[in-house]
Order: structure tokens, then sequence, then C-alpha cells
């Protein structure tokens, strides 16, 4: 290739680049967790294209880290800092109250009430339950399937959504579509094998829809959907964090729908706010009605998924946004 | 007549081919290895390669301050931080790296004592993870006055590990079952049983049904070691005593002294009288006690909250501090240090250089084997073997002598 | 084939194991090579054999200097060798073991083992070995293993085969099959180098005896010099091979075994039924070829065996089911057959071990601490006492020559009060000074008031020592002869037969006066 | 010579006391307590089902169907008798015949899992699906034990399968990903293991640095080194490097439709058939074959071998080598076949547990790869209870095949020795 011209510096730089530096801590999961790790990243990195701020990501190896993580930010200068999960809860209330000018955020975590820390939690049951509905009204074995990576509330909530959906939905249409693996986990969010594993036997239960909250795990369940597919069967997934369609990288084609838990742009704004001046430690809470949570479209799955059951999701989902119904999981935030 | 002692080799012959310097060489390989690492993989290094023929320069530049920046950066986050405004926030990445290295020493020379009785103790994760669990426990549930607490918090910790040890140690006095097979297993099902508790109310914050445990109370924390600015606390002095005790109880006492014999020659060791069998349990006893100890400085020093993560890796990290330190209490002391330093450090580098943390783990594991192979270090740099000036000597001493 | 050695020479670091050696073996001939312990025979051999590469110096075959990169040169060039430590594997067959490294082969590398079958039985019937080959090594007696290790040797169709000390672990019956092996090997015209310490069978054997001392050749002796013209030869200076010594005084009896059985892993009673007694100020000699239960009978007495039934009394308790420590603590000293495994912890210092069971009694340590410094003195005087020859205190005991090693454990023995003595081939590995040493400070031991226990598998150790004789065999008690019993009595005892009968058969020869076969 | 004419030794009576091994006994003893009292007395009053066969599959068996609690009592009867027959046979001395355990662990196992299946929510599992599962799930331990078996059959302590496994995982999937072509995927892994095992060898063989730290220390810089090229290089260059093709399930047709062992045998990815080609060669190549005895030789007394022109220290750089192919192609099944991505630190542990399976084997390729599939089954049957719905907590069911492990550890294997050298290393002279 040519050689950049020596003085390349400082030309393209956006000269509305404040002076303002926002930073992310992880959890051990670290950035490729294809769950909430990597979406507030995204987040923050769509706010440092768009405003040209600095940014600094430490991804913590494991749990000894994150207070040493955290305070490292600050000692970097960052005026915003994004802390992600309830683990680095602790960490969090620590350098906020030891550093009342520098602002933080937290995501999945509403256990903090400090003027500079902004938890960012999210109601995922809501759009899980409207999967749930989706799913028991799709599917042609009457039997659908969840599972978890690990038994912590910020992945049960997904579960117990869902599972709410398909009673709604039995009791709505006086079916009788089965749920297995409600109390099912593989224990890791990385030992995909296990997940596919999982997944077969799953399938070898006669489901033929399966949500896995397991972070990359979840591949391992669009491996053996693929291949249930290529010998014969049919058989979805229901992806969970983002729209699987556009991220999964594998088996988009089966994937009915997703579960979305927009943590990208609320990051987004909350530091553009931050950026702007406006920081506040109100807690932001991702609902429906906000758009925080979400159903991912069909996709290549639209004729796949009966008219009554797409006209009811929009019912359903007004419903739930006035607060006719009512979505309870005992792992759903406590405000 | 006794034969005269060898004379002590002269201090030219110990600079020239002293381990000493192996030793430095051996850190100093590591570093080179990462620092290619880091600069191969370094963003500006790989834009400036494409126009290597170009301009040379910019590459090696490129390279050069990929690899310094993180290393001054890792520098920086472990030893004295030279660019902070106050005395404090400069010799705070000191402290931090005495702060990781406490859990590193304690689980280390439980691996390193169960090493020189002659059993491989992969277990001391799950003897971490249940002696934090246990001191957790204890710390955040009971009401007690401050110097009680604390020390029930310490006992209930070494207790803790203790019995994940000596489960190991019994089956092994028992039934002859390979420890590293068993301790591999107890640290998972240790795992288990930890993320099991956590889901129980009596384990769990009030109000949350989050996998993580109320702060421990104020009564059962280590007290700080150099104030509130710093998080160093009263664990590393703990450490310390333990490496005193360990070096005690290795060199000094009856109990390493049987120890030492079931490690080095078992048939030997029974034929003295000394029961290996009780010298497995012992051993291991102890060792899950030390690394419990480890669990304690975590929950009620660092963390002061006990989650499924307490242990983070410290348990495996353990076994490379103790190999490094070659299975004595102050060699693995110093190595606890160091790979402290690395661990401390490396969050700055990640931080300020972008560098990935993993390359922590790489030079580590370099270093632990250069260290371990003097001869290739030697070769290498073409360093006379130990001994080389003596054995010419001694034969010229005996050539005198024959003559 | 006819073999030479022209100035073989062998160091290590500053050490000269073998300093300019000439030797030749010539067909149809038994070579024997005598000296004393680290004289540099088996270095010899070993660099004979390809294992070590010669300093200097050369190899020649039948006139043509040959090299050897390794023991497969040697092989291939028809000479074998059964080293004084049988390398064998014990978990193998006896076919595995043979085949291992000449293995014929099927298309695609699998074993043929048949073919290998076929010639030990061959060569098994050629000189009447009786060898099985498909038997597992490990089980087989120390006599068939040797066998195992010849055939390894003529299968490969040795023309020179080194025996380095195979009569070591044998029964005088053994022996004597084995010489006439050797001499059937001769007569095939083949080479035999033949190394032993026992006098007696090298002058029956051998054609032509070469004496090394210190790694030089001494030179030649006639098969009839005498034994004590021979052991003047190795040593350098004349020896007395018999001791000067007060007969014994034995008192009241304080050591009582009754009916003492231990049994092996697998169920078999490796000791059977043994009933014996020991007095003060006496010393029973028990002999035996290795591996007829002594080893089990010393571990049964010392708490380290597990199925042990009937009864060990020493000064009126119960040994048996007592655990080791208290059994040393009831003050039994105890030296293991095996010094560098059971007796010695090589990565200690001599300091250490000279405590290695008594450092957690005064004066050694108080409470759980130890006493370095008393621990140290303990050692300096020991070391004066015992002689050990060692760097300093604090050297490591792996780093002693084995004999130094056993005075070691001697002296570590020997300097507590005891109510009874335990030594399992107490100088095995030892040169001729110490031995005598050695065998001093036994003998003080005893007219000390001590009951004595000798297990060895030396005549000449038995006789020198033993006040009685017990001899095992197969696990049992053949008879207690009094000391001084003749060479064929015991023999034949150790052969398997009672006191009574090899009594009656000795005094029915005599009577004859007919000449007796044995050695 | 002598005349040799010995009186053999009056006929020894025969010895009173006889070595009697309580262990097996009492193993059994308790496994039977424990099977009356949860397989009979505890047992769900259900009715099971295991189905044999894919409803869809070309040959259909019928399916198995019976009481829980009539089977729990059955099998709970027939531990208890073969436990106490197996106290008889003790107490007379004599020796247990080695297909008693075998029927024993066999009728446990079935009464295990009807139990535990009966006491789930939705009785009724595919029978064919854990059993193939458990499979899929052993594959990598079973190349890992493989791999240890051939080190430490040759005297080399190999705790680093882990590494290997980790680094064929890596390298397929980056080579795989570069090229599009799976199988230069599968011959990087192999090459990945080559080259952890290469420095395993070269600094344990030719430094004689501590085998055991060699192995734990490459562990650690092959998680270390994949981790930060996988954060630094691969994950922002996925679609390049690491979107691996994946190995395709091979169809054998007509073998492949018999029930239950067909799916397991006869329809595998080409990695799984090298599994079963691989336990065979091993086998067979140590027992059977010249390079075989040489290894094993090397491995119990090198010394003996050396001394019949064995090269000991080239025998064992070789086996090691090799060894690093073998489990370097077990790696390669996590991204060419499980899935099609690396992902760090992905194999978990595994290498360690399939550690454990080459010791609860006995250091034979045959029962590593029977230890191995006692994990994956374990593991499987943990993932199939969950999904059942047990009431046991998950985190219990996750210890099982750990503490599975244990038992079988300290109740059946207990003393047995490895290779009499191994770990020592060979200094010649
Ligand atoms: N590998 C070695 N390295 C250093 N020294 C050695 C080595 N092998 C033997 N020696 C030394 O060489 C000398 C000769 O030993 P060698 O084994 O040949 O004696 P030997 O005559 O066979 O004695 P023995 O009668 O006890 O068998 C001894 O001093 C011994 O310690
Ligand atoms: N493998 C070895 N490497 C280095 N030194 C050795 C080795 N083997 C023996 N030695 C040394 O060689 C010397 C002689 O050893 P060896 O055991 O052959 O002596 P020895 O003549 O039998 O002595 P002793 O009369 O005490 O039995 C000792 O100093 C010993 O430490
Ligand atoms: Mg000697
Ligand atoms: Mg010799």
């Amino acid at each position: 290739g040519a050689a950049p011209e020596e003085e390349a510096e400082g030309s393209s730089e956006a000269a509305a680049s404040s002076d303002f530096t926002g930073c992310i801590v992880s959890d051990a999961g670290g950035w490729d967790d294809r769950s909430f790790n990597q979406s507030t990243y995204e987040g923050l990195m769509a706010a440092k294209d768009a405003l040209g701020i600095e940014t600094r990501e430490v991804e913590s190896k494991d749990a000894s880290d994150y207070t040493n993580n955290v305070n490292s930010t600050v000692d970097a200068g960052c005026d915003l800092t994004v802390t992600v999960g309830f683990l680095l809860s602790d960490a969090t209330k620590d350098a906020a109250e030891a550093n009342p000018d520098t602002n933080f955020a937290i995501v999945d975590d509403n256990a903090i009430e400090l003027d500079n820390v902004k938890p960012i939690i999210y109601d995922t049951a809501q759009a899980a339950f409207l999967a749930g509905y989706v799913a028991a009204g799709t599917t042609q074995t009457g039997t659908v399937a969840t599972y978890g990576g690990m038994n912590i509330p910020t992945v049960t909530i997904f579960m117990e959504g869902f599972a709410d959906g398909i009673e709604y939905y039995n009791e709505e249409n006086g079916t009788d579509v089965k749920l297995l693996g409600s109390d099912s986990f593989v224990d890791s969010f990385d030992n995909r094998a296990a997940g596919k594993t999982l997944t077969q036997n799953f399938i070898n239960e006669g489901a033929d829809i399966i949500m896995p909250v397991a972070g990359p795990v979840g591949l391992g369940t669009m491996e053996a959907v693929v291949e249930a597919n290529d010998g014969g069967k049919d058989v979805k997934a229901v992806w969970v964090d983002s729209d699987g369609y556009e991220t999964a990288g594998i088996g988009q084609e089966y994937i009915l729908t997703s579960v979305m838990k927009l943590m990208g742009d609320a990051v987004e704004n909350i530091v553009t706010e931050s950026a702007e001046g406006n920081f506040s430690a109100e807690p932001y809470v991702g609902t429906l009605e906000n758009g925080g949570v979400d159903l991912a479209p069909f996709h290549d799955q639209e004729g796949n998924v009966p008219e009554e059951v797409k006209t009811a999701i929009e019912d359903l989902k007004a419903k739930i946004i006035d607060g006719e119904i009512k979505v309870e999981s005992k792992s759903s935030p406590q405000q | 007549m006794k034969p005269a002692p060898d004379a002590a080799p002269g201090v030219l012959e110990r600079i020239v081919t002293g381990s000493g310097l192996v030793s430095v060489l051996a850190v100093l390989m590591a570093l080179v290895v990462g620092g290619v690492l880091i600069a191969l993989t370094d963003e500006d290094t790989t834009a400036a390669a494409g126009y290597l023929f170009n301009r040379p320069g910019d590459f090696f530049a490129a390279a050069w301050d990929a690899a310094a920046g993180a290393y001054y950066s890792l520098f920086q986050g472990s030893i004295v931080n030279v660019e902070a405004e106050s005395f404090t926030r400069a010799i705070y990445p000191l402290t931090q790296t005495l702060t990781t290295a406490t859990p590193l020493i304690c689980a280390g020379l439980g691996v390193a004592l169960a090493f020189r009785a002659g059993l491989f103790n992969i277990g001391a994760q799950g003897q971490i993870i249940i002696g934090a669990a246990l001191a957790g426990w204890v710390g955040f549930t009971w009401q007690l006055p401050m110097a009680l607490h604390l020390l029930l918090v310490i006992v209930a910790g070494l207790l803790g590990g203790a019995i994940w040890g000596g489960i190991a140690g019994l089956l092994k006095a028992r039934t002859g079952a390979h420890e590293v097979i068993v301790t591999i297993m107890l640290n998972y099902v240790a795992i288990q049983l930890v993320a099991y508790l956590l889901t129980t109310p009596g384990f769990q914050r009030e109000g949350s049904n989050n996998p993580i445990s109320p702060q421990l109370n104020e009564s059962a924390m280590f007290p700080k070691l150099l104030g509130d600015s710093f998080r160093l606390h009263w664990g590393f002095v703990l450490a310390v005593a333990a490496t005193v005790f360990v070096w005690w109880l290795l060199n000094r006492s009856t109990v390493g002294f049987e120890l030492r014999a079931v490690g080095a020659n078992p048939d030997a060791a029974r034929n003295a009288g000394i029961s290996t069998t009780k010298g497995y349990v012992v051993v291991m006893l102890i060792a899950g006690a030390l690394s419990g100890l480890a669990g304690v400085s975590q929950v009620s020093g660092t963390e002061r909250v006990l989650t499924a993560d307490v242990a983070a890796s410290f348990g495996f990290d353990a076994i490379t501090v103790a190999l490094l330190g070659r299975s004595t209490p102050w060699g693995t002391f110093a190595a606890g240090l160091l790979f402290g330093a690395f661990r401390a450090g490396g969050v700055a580098m990640q931080t300020n250089t972008g560098t990935s943390i993993d390359i922590v783990l790489v030079v580590q594991s370099l270093i632990v084997l250069f260290i371990a192979a003097p001869p290739l270090v030697r070769s290498l740099f073409r360093i006379p073997p130990p001994g080389a000036f003596r054995t010419t000597r001694k034969s010229a001493e005996a050539a005198g002598g024959a003559a | 084939m006819k073999l030479e050695l022209k100035g073989i020479t062998k160091r290590f670091g500053s050490l000269v194991a073998n300093d300019h050696i000439d030797l030749v073996v010539e067909p149809g001939q038994v070579h024997s090579l005598l000296g004393e312990n680290g004289a540099g025979k088996s270095t010899l051999m070993n660099v004979l054999y390809g294992l070590y590469e010669p300093t200097e110096g050369q190899i020649l075959l039948d006139g043509k200097p040959v090299t050897f990169n390794g023991p497969s040169d040697a092989m291939a060039a028809g000479i074998g060798m059964v080293h004084q430590h049988f390398m064998l594997v014990p978990v193998f067959t006896v076919a595995e073991n043979v085949a291992l490294g000449n293995e014929s082969t099927r298309l695609g590398g699998a074993l043929n083992l048949q073919t290998t079958r076929t010639r030990i039985r061959e060569i098994s019937d050629k000189y009447g070995f009786d060898v099985d080959p498909d038997a597992v090594v490990e089980d087989l007696p120390v006599g068939v293993q040797q066998r195992v290790e010849i055939i390894k040797a003529l299968i490969r169709d040795a023309e020179v085969l080194i025996l380095d000390e195979p009569t070591a672990v044998l029964t005088p019956r053994e022996t004597d099959e084995l010489l006439a092996i050797m001499r059937q090997l001769t007569s095939d015209g083949k080479g035999v180098v033949f190394i032993s310490h026992k006098l007696r069978e090298v002058k029956a054997v051998s054609d032509v005896i070469t004496v090394i001392r210190r790694g030089k050749v001494m030179g030649q002796a006639e098969p009839s010099a005498s034994t004590t013209e021979l052991a003047a030869l190795m040593v350098g200076r004349s020896v007395s091979l018999t001791l000067g010594r007060e007969a014994a005084t034995p008192g009241e009896e304080t050591f009582r075994v009754e009916n003492l059985s231990v049994l092996s892993g697998n169920g078999q009673a490796v000791v059977n039924g043994l009933s014996f007694g020991i007095a003060k100020g006496e010393i029973l000699a028990v002999a035996g070829v290795q591996g007829n239960g002594q080893t089990e009978l010393t571990e049964a007495i010392m708490g380290l065996q597990d199925h042990v039934t009937g009864s060990i009394r020493l000064d009126g308790r119960e040994l048996v089911g007592m655990k080791t420590s208290r059994i040393i603590d009831s003050g039994v000293g105890f030296v293991p057959e095996d010094r560098s495994v059971d007796g010695l912890v090589g990565t200690f210092s001599v300091a250490e071990n000279l405590v290695l069971n008594q450092y957690n009694e005064p004066p050694f340590a108080r409470g759980l601490s130890m006493k370095p410094s008393v621990v140290a003195a303990n050692a300096d005087a020991k070391i004066t006492e015992f002689d050990i020859r060692t760097q300093s205190a604090a050297a490591l005991a792996g780093t002693l020559s084995g004999g130094n090693q056993q005075k070691v454990v001697m002296a570590r023995e020997l300097s507590r009060p005891l109510s009874l003595f335990i030594a399992s081939q107490p100088t095995r590995g030892v040169d001729v000074g110490s031995i005598e040493f050695l065998h001093r400070r036994i003998i003080a031991e005893r007219d000390a008031g001590t009951p004595v226990m000798i297990v060895s598998t030396e005549l000449d150790e038995v006789l020198e020592l033993g006040d009685r004789i017990a001899v095992l065999y197969g696990g049992r008690l053949m008879g207690i002869v009094p000391g001084g019993t003749s060479r064929n009595v015991l023999g034949l005892m150790m052969a398997g037969m009672t006191a009574e009968e090899a009594l009656a058969r000795e005094a029915a020869s005599e009577e004859n006066n007919t000449e007796g076969g044995a050695l | 010579m002598s005349t040799a004419t010995t009186t053999a030794p009056a006929p020894s009576p025969a010895p009173e006391t006889v070595v009697r091994s309580w262990k097996t006994p009492i193993l059994l003893g308790v496994l039977a307590i424990l099977g009356l009292v949860f397989f009979a007395f505890l047992s769900p009053d259900t009715e099971v089902t295991f189905r044999l066969t894919d409803p869809e599959a070309a040959i259909t068996l019928p399916n198995l169907v019976f009481s829980a609690r009539a089977f729990g009592w059955a099998g709970a009867i027939a531990l208890v008798l073969l436990a106490a027959w197996s106290f008889v046979l003790v107490r007379s001395g004599r020796r247990l015949p080695l297909w008693l355990p075998i029927i024993f662990g066999v009728v446990f196992v079935s009464g295990f899992l009807a139990w535990s299946v009966g006491s789930t929510g939705n009785p009724n599992v595919a029978l064919y699906g854990l059993l193939a599962g458990s499979v899929t799930l052993a594959v990598p331990l079973v190349f890992g034990s493989l791999s240890g078996v051939l080190c430490e059959r040759s005297g080399v302590v190999n705790i680093a399968i882990e590494g290997q496994l980790l680094f064929g995982a890596f390298a397929a999937a980056v080579a795989g990903s570069l090229s599009g072509n799976a199988f230069i995927g599968l011959l990087a892994a192999a090459i990945a293991g080559v080259l952890v095992s290469l420095v395993l060898a070269v600094f344990s063989i030719k430094y004689i640095v501590n085998q055991v730290i060699v192995g734990v220390v490459l562990n650690v810089l092959v998680s270390g080194l994949t981790g930060f090229l996988f954060s630094t290089v691969l994950s922002k260059n996925a679609a390049e490097l690491n979107t691996a093709p994946r190995l395709p399930n091979i169809r054998i047709p007509f073998l492949a439709d018999i029930p239950i062992i067909g799916p397991i045998l006869f329809d595998q990815s080409l990695i799984g058939y090298l599994m079963y080609f691989a336990v065979a060669a091993v086998y067979f190549g140590l027992f059977r074959t010249r390079w075989g005895l040489r290894t094993r030789a090397v491995g119990e007394h090198p010394k003996a071998a050396d001394t019949l022109g064995v090269n000991v220290n080239r025998t064992r750089f070789t086996n090691v080598l090799l060894a690093g192919a073998v489990a370097g192609i077990g790696g390669s099944f996590f991204t060419l076949v499980s899935v099609s991505s690396f992902g760090q630190d992905m194999t978990g542990g595994q290498g360690y547990i399939a550690l454990a399976a080459l010791i609860l084997g006995r250091w034979n390729p045959l029962g590593a790869a029977a230890a191995a599939l006692l994990f994956g089954f374990a593991t499987n049957l943990q993932y199939v209870l969950g999904l059942l719905g047990t009431p046991v907590p998950s985190q219990f069911l996750s210890m099982l095949p750990y503490v599975v492990t244990i038992f079988a550890v300290a109740g059946v294997v207990g003393r047995s020795r490895g290779p009499a050298a191994s770990g020592v290393p060979y200094i010649k002279g």
C-alpha cells in the first residue's frame, strides 16, 4: 500500500470532538459475549462515531478486576464510565462515592442510589412474553423449549417471560403447548458444544422452537437447528438480546424472532446526554413502551407465523404498554 | 580426614554464570516475545507494515511505540505512576500490586506445600471458593465485635479451605485416588455449590435475587493497611505471616520434616515410622487452609462480597506462582509479587493502550518456562554453565595433587 | 570371535573410572574380572557394550577395530550383556522382553511374537532353561529372570557374553546351574566375560582372571591361586577375610516370634508360620536367597506389612498391630535392605538423614519445633565416629557413594539405645575396609546386650556374624543351625532342605567320603 | 555338579488366612443400599417411557414403557443380591469374577436412569438421543485422553492436553476460515497440537524440566496466546478469520438406520469416525506392533529399552508429537463440527477431564475412551434431566459428572499405577 501523508493527523477528526471521555468496563463475559457487554460496547462506539468523543474500553478477565478496572477509568480521566452487570455494582458504587465529580452508568443493576450513577435496567420479560406467545402460536409440535447459560436473574427473566407468554397463549386459545427446559442451564456462557447437545435433546423431545439465553452458547443451538433442518426437520430458534437475524451469523433463516434488549440505543443516548452536560441519575428502564426492549421482526419466518398471531401480538403489545396486562417475573427489576 | 569443603565460588563467576542472571534474562526474553506479539497485532504497526518497503522506519517506530507504550503502562500500573499529581496516586499502583499478590501468595503457598509433600494440588481454586464462602457467610450474617468477628471469619475461611483440601488428602490416603483428578473435580463441585448457595436467601442480598451476597459487616473486614486511599489491607500482612509460617513449617518443624520426607521418598518415610497416609491428609488440610486464607483475603479484604467468581483465576495462577517459586516459601512469595504486579499493571495497560490483558498470561508463562530451563537461556546467550570455572579449577587441583 | 580391548580409558568428569585397560577375551574361554566395589568393572563392560563412549582406547573384534554408537551396534557385532541390575520390563512377558529391539514383524508393523516364542523354546531346550515364553517377567523367580536375560543375548547370536555379577542373587544350586551353562556356552565356542565378587566361583569356572583396581589392570591371576592371594591383589593389601571375635554370651530371650505369617497383596503366604527367638547378646543370622521372605519378615517386625498373623513379642510387648513409629520408639533399630530406597531420603542432607526417625524427639526437637543446631552437632559427631566420607553434613545424602550411604543408615540406627537391632544386607555394596568396621560395630552392639538379627544373602557374612543361623526358603524356616555350620549344609537348606535332612545328607556324604559337587 | 536330589519341602498347609480386599464389596454394598433407598423405597409411582428410535427413522422400535416403581424394586433387589454375593465370595476367599461389578454397574445405571427420569415432570425420554449426545460430548475427551495415553505410555506426563485441544480448536477455526476448507482446518489443528507438543517435548525431554510444570504452563500459555489473538485479531475480522466451514455428518446408508447404534456409529462427522479409528489404532498400535512394544518399554523401563538399542528419547519425542496431533484433531471438533467459530477458552477445562478419563481408564486406550464416554453420558444425562424438569436444583445436576468421576476414581480405580517411568526424565549413562 501507499504510505499515508505524514501530516495526516488532526484533519479527519471532527472539529466538534469535545474533550469528553466516555469509558466502559465489561464484566468477565468480555466484549464478544454477543450479549449485554457487546451491545453496551456498540452503543458507546456509536456515540463515539456520532460525537467524536474519546473512549476507553476496559475488559475484565474476572471478578477480581472489577474494582481495579473501574478505578482505572477514573484515573484515566473518564467523564462517564458505563459499567456492565450487577457484579460491578459494588465497585461502581465505591468509585462513584469516592469520585463525586465523575459520572457512572451501570447496566442491569438498580441497587445504587447516588447522584452520579445512572442505573440502566430492562424489563425484558415484556418482550420475552411476546416471544413466548409467538412461539406457542407457531409451533407445529406443540412443544417449545428454552434454556439459560446460568441461573441468574438477567437470564431467567427471559425464560420466565417466555413461559408466561406461552401460558397466556394456552389460556387464550385453550391449547396445551408445552415448554421444556424452563429450569435448564448449561452453566456456561462459553461451552457452545453443550448448547448444541442440549438443543439436540430438546429436538429429540419434540421441541421445534428453542430459545437459548446463554450468549455465545446460543450459537451451539443455531448449529443444532441448522443441522436439524438439513436433516429434514422443521426447527426454529428465538434469539435474545439483539436481532439474531443480523448478528447470529449462522442459521438466521431459522430465527423466528428475537427478544431484543436494545442496550446500544440507551447507552448511546446516555453518553450523548452526558457529553452535552445533561447527565441525570434517573434510572433508565427499558420497556416495550420506550422501545428499550422489543420483539424483532420475523424476517424470513414472516410466512410461518399465522396472521392471527401477528395481530394478537400487536394487541398484546399495546395492552402491556398501557398496563392492561402485567408481565411479572420474579427476576424483573424491582423498582 | 574429611574432604575440605569446596571454596565459595568467586564473585565474578557468580555474576557470569549465576542463576540470578539467567532469571533476569528469562524475564527479559519473555517480555521481548510479548512485545513482539503486541507490536505485530497493533493497528498502527500493521498499517505501517503495509508500506514497510517504502518507509521501514515507520514500521519499526510503530512497533516500538506499541510495545514500549504497553510495557510503560504495565510498569505505571504496577509499580509507580510517575505522572500522578500526588504521592498517594503515585504509589497507588504498588499497593495494588501487593493487594493482588495477597491471594496469589496464600494460594501459591498451598500449592507449594503440597508439592513438597509430593502431591499436585490443582484444587486451590475450589479451596479458595469454599474458604471464601464460609468466611463470607460468617462475615455477613453474624454480628460480633470487631476483633472477634474478623478472627472468626479467618477461622471459617481456613476451615472451609481445609475441608476442601482435606477431602482430596483423605481420598488419596484411604483409597489411593489420584489427587490431581480429585482436586480438579472438587473445583467444579465447589463452583456449583457456591453458585447454588448464592441462589438461596441465606446468601443473597435482601430484596435482590442476583447471585451476589450482602457486603460483609464492617467488623468482619480487614482494616486497611495504609488508610482509606489504598485498597491494601491487613490480609497482605497475613500473607507475609503465612509465608513465614510455611517457611518455619517446612524447615524448622517436625511436621514439615515429615511432609518433606513423605514427598521426597515415601518408602524411606514409612521405614522411619512416618505415616504417609497421615502425611497426605495433614498436608492437604494445611494446603487447603492456606488457599482458604486466600479466599478470606478476597472476601473480607479486597472484594467485600461473595460471588460465584470470588476466586477469579487465583487458584490456577497459584499453581504457576508455586512452580515459579520452585515450591519454596519465599520463592513463592516473590513469584506472587511478580504475578501480582503483572495483574495489577495489566489493567492499566489495557485501559491506557488498549492492549489485551491476555498478553500478561503469555508473558507470565514464558517466564516460568524460560526460568525452568536455564540451559536454554544459557545457550541462547552463550553463558558458561555453572561450575564451568570450578570444574577446571578442581581438575587443576587434581592434577596438582596427582603430580 | 576374539575380542580385544586396547587402552580403554573412561572418565566421568575428573573421576577416572577406567585407566588404559587392556583385555583379551578368546572364544571358548571364561574370562573373569575381579575387583572391589567401584573398581570400574561395570564401567568397562558398559563401554564394551556401547552404553558409554570410551574417552580413549579401542575395541577390536577378530583384530578389526570397531566403534559402537549404542548397544544395538554392540549386539549386531555379536556382544551380549546380562547387566548387574536386570534390564527386563517387569510387566512384559518373556517373549515381549526378548523381542524388544529385535522384533520380527508382519506386514504393517504388526508384531509377530510367534517366531520369538519358537526361538525361545529352541534355546530353552538346547540349554535346559525351562522358560515359558508367555510368563510375565515380574512373576518369575530371579533365577529364571536371569535366564531370560541370557536368552535375550543368545537370540541375538551373541558370540561374546558379558555376565555382570550374575550370581549375586542366586542360590548355590542355581549358581551351579549357571556355571554349567557358562561351560556349555564356551564349549559352543562362545566367549564369556564373568564378573563376580565370589572368589570361589571365579576360581571354579574361569580360564583367565584379570584383576582391576581403581580403574587399572593389576594383572592376571591363575584360577588356581588361593582366595587370599586374589583378595590381596584386588584390594592392594592383605585382607583378613575373617574377623577374630569373642563367642557370644547369650542372655535372656527378649525377642520372640511365634507362628508368624505374612500374606502378600494377592493372598500368597510369603512368610509362613515362623517361630524363633533371639536372646540378648546374640546374633541370629537369617540366610536365604533373595525373595524367600526375608524382606517381609523384617518388615513385619517393623509394622510395615499389612497382612500379618501370629505374634512378635519384644520385652513382653506385642509388636503385631503396632504402628511403625511406636515400634521404633520401643527401641528397634532397623537397617532396610535397600538403603537408597528405604533407608535414606536422597534429597535430604546427611544431617537430616541421621535423625530421620528421631526428628521429633528430644534433643532434636522440642514440641513441634526442630533444633537445627542440635541436628547439625549430632551429624558432625556421627560423621567423625563412623568415618562417613561426605563434603559436609549439609551435603545431600543422594550424592554420597553407596558405602557411605550405608554408613549413614548404620550410624543412625546404632546410635540410640536399642532393645533389638535388625539389619538387612548390612554391608551390601560396601568395600572390604568398611565391612570390617561395620561388622565390628554390629558385634559391639551384640556385646552391649542387644538381640541382633542380621539378614544376608551372602554366606560369608552369615558365617562371619551369625551366632546361630536361620535359613528361610519359600517363606518357611528350614531350621536354625549353630554358627559355623558348613557351607554345604547351608546351601542345601537354602535350596529347600530342612536342617535335619541337610545335616543327615552332609554326614552321609562325609561318611562315604565322596566329593561334594557343590562349591 | 551337585546331584541335585533336593527333597522338596513338605507341601505347605494352606495358610490360615487369606488376604481379603473388602473394598469392592463395601462399595457395592453402599451403592446397593443407595439403590434400595432411592430406586425402590423412594421410587416415583410413574410410568416411564424410553423411546428407542426417532419416530421418523427408517426402522422404528416400540417404546420401552414400564413402571418406575416395579423396575426400581427389581433393580434394587438385584443390586442387593449382587452385593451380598460379592461379600460371600470375598469371605470365602475367592476372587470376584469380572462380570460381577460390570453387571452391577449396568443394573445400577439403568436403575438410576429409571428412577431419575421417573422423578421428572415428564418421564418420557429419547434414549437414542441421550446416548448419541453422550458420544458427541465425549469426542474431544476421547481424543484428549488418547493423547494422554500416547504420552504417558512412553513416559511423559501430559498435563497440556487442555492446551493442545484449545490450540487445535483455534488453528482449525483460523485456517479453516482463511482457506474456506474444513480439511485444511483439520490439518492445521493437528499441526497446532504438534506445536504445543513440541514445546512440551523440547522442554521436558531435552531440557529435563519437570513435565508437570511444562504442561501446566503450556495450558496458560495457549490460553493467553489464543485469548490475545482472539481479542486483538480474530474478533475484529470475524468474517475472514473466525467463520470456519463445517465438517458435515457423513451418513452411511442402511447402517445408519440401525436403531440406537446406527446414528452413533454410522452418522458421524469425519472427526467422529476418526475418533473410532484412533481408539482402535492406538490400541492396536500399543499392544500389537513393534512401535507399541517399544513405546511401552520406554514408558516402563527406559534403561532396559536403551540397552536393547531402542532410542528412548527419540521414541518419547515422536510419541509426544503424535499425541499432539491427536489432541489437536480433537480440538478441531470444537470449531469444525460443534460450532463454526472460535471462542476464548472454549475448551473449558475439557483437557483436564480428559486427563481424568485417562487415569480412570487405567492408561489403556479402550479404558480411556470408555471413561470419556461415561463422562459424556453423565453430562448429557444432566442436560436431559434438566430439560425434563427434575426437582433437583440445576447446580446439583451440574455436579453429577464430577461427583461420578470422584466416586469412580476413589472406588474403582484406587491405587492403580501408571507406566512406571511416566514423569521420569531419561538421562543416558
Ligand atoms: N555415570 C557415572 N557418572 C559418574 N561416575 C560414575 C558413573 N558410573 C560409574 N561411576 C563411577 O565410576 C567408578 C566405577 O564404577 P563401576 O560401576 O564400574 O564399578 P564396579 O567395579 O562395577 O563396582 P561394583 O563391584 O560395585 O559393581 C565408581 O567410582 C563409580 O562411582
Ligand atoms: N552417577 C553418578 N554421578 C556422579 N557421581 C557419581 C555417580 N555415581 C557415583 N558417583 C560418585 O562416585 C564416587 C564413587 O561412587 P561408588 O558408589 O562407586 O563408590 P564406591 O567405591 O563403591 O564407594 P564405597 O566404598 O563407599 O562404597 C562417589 O563420590 C559418588 O558420589
Ligand atoms: Mg559402590
Ligand atoms: Mg559393577
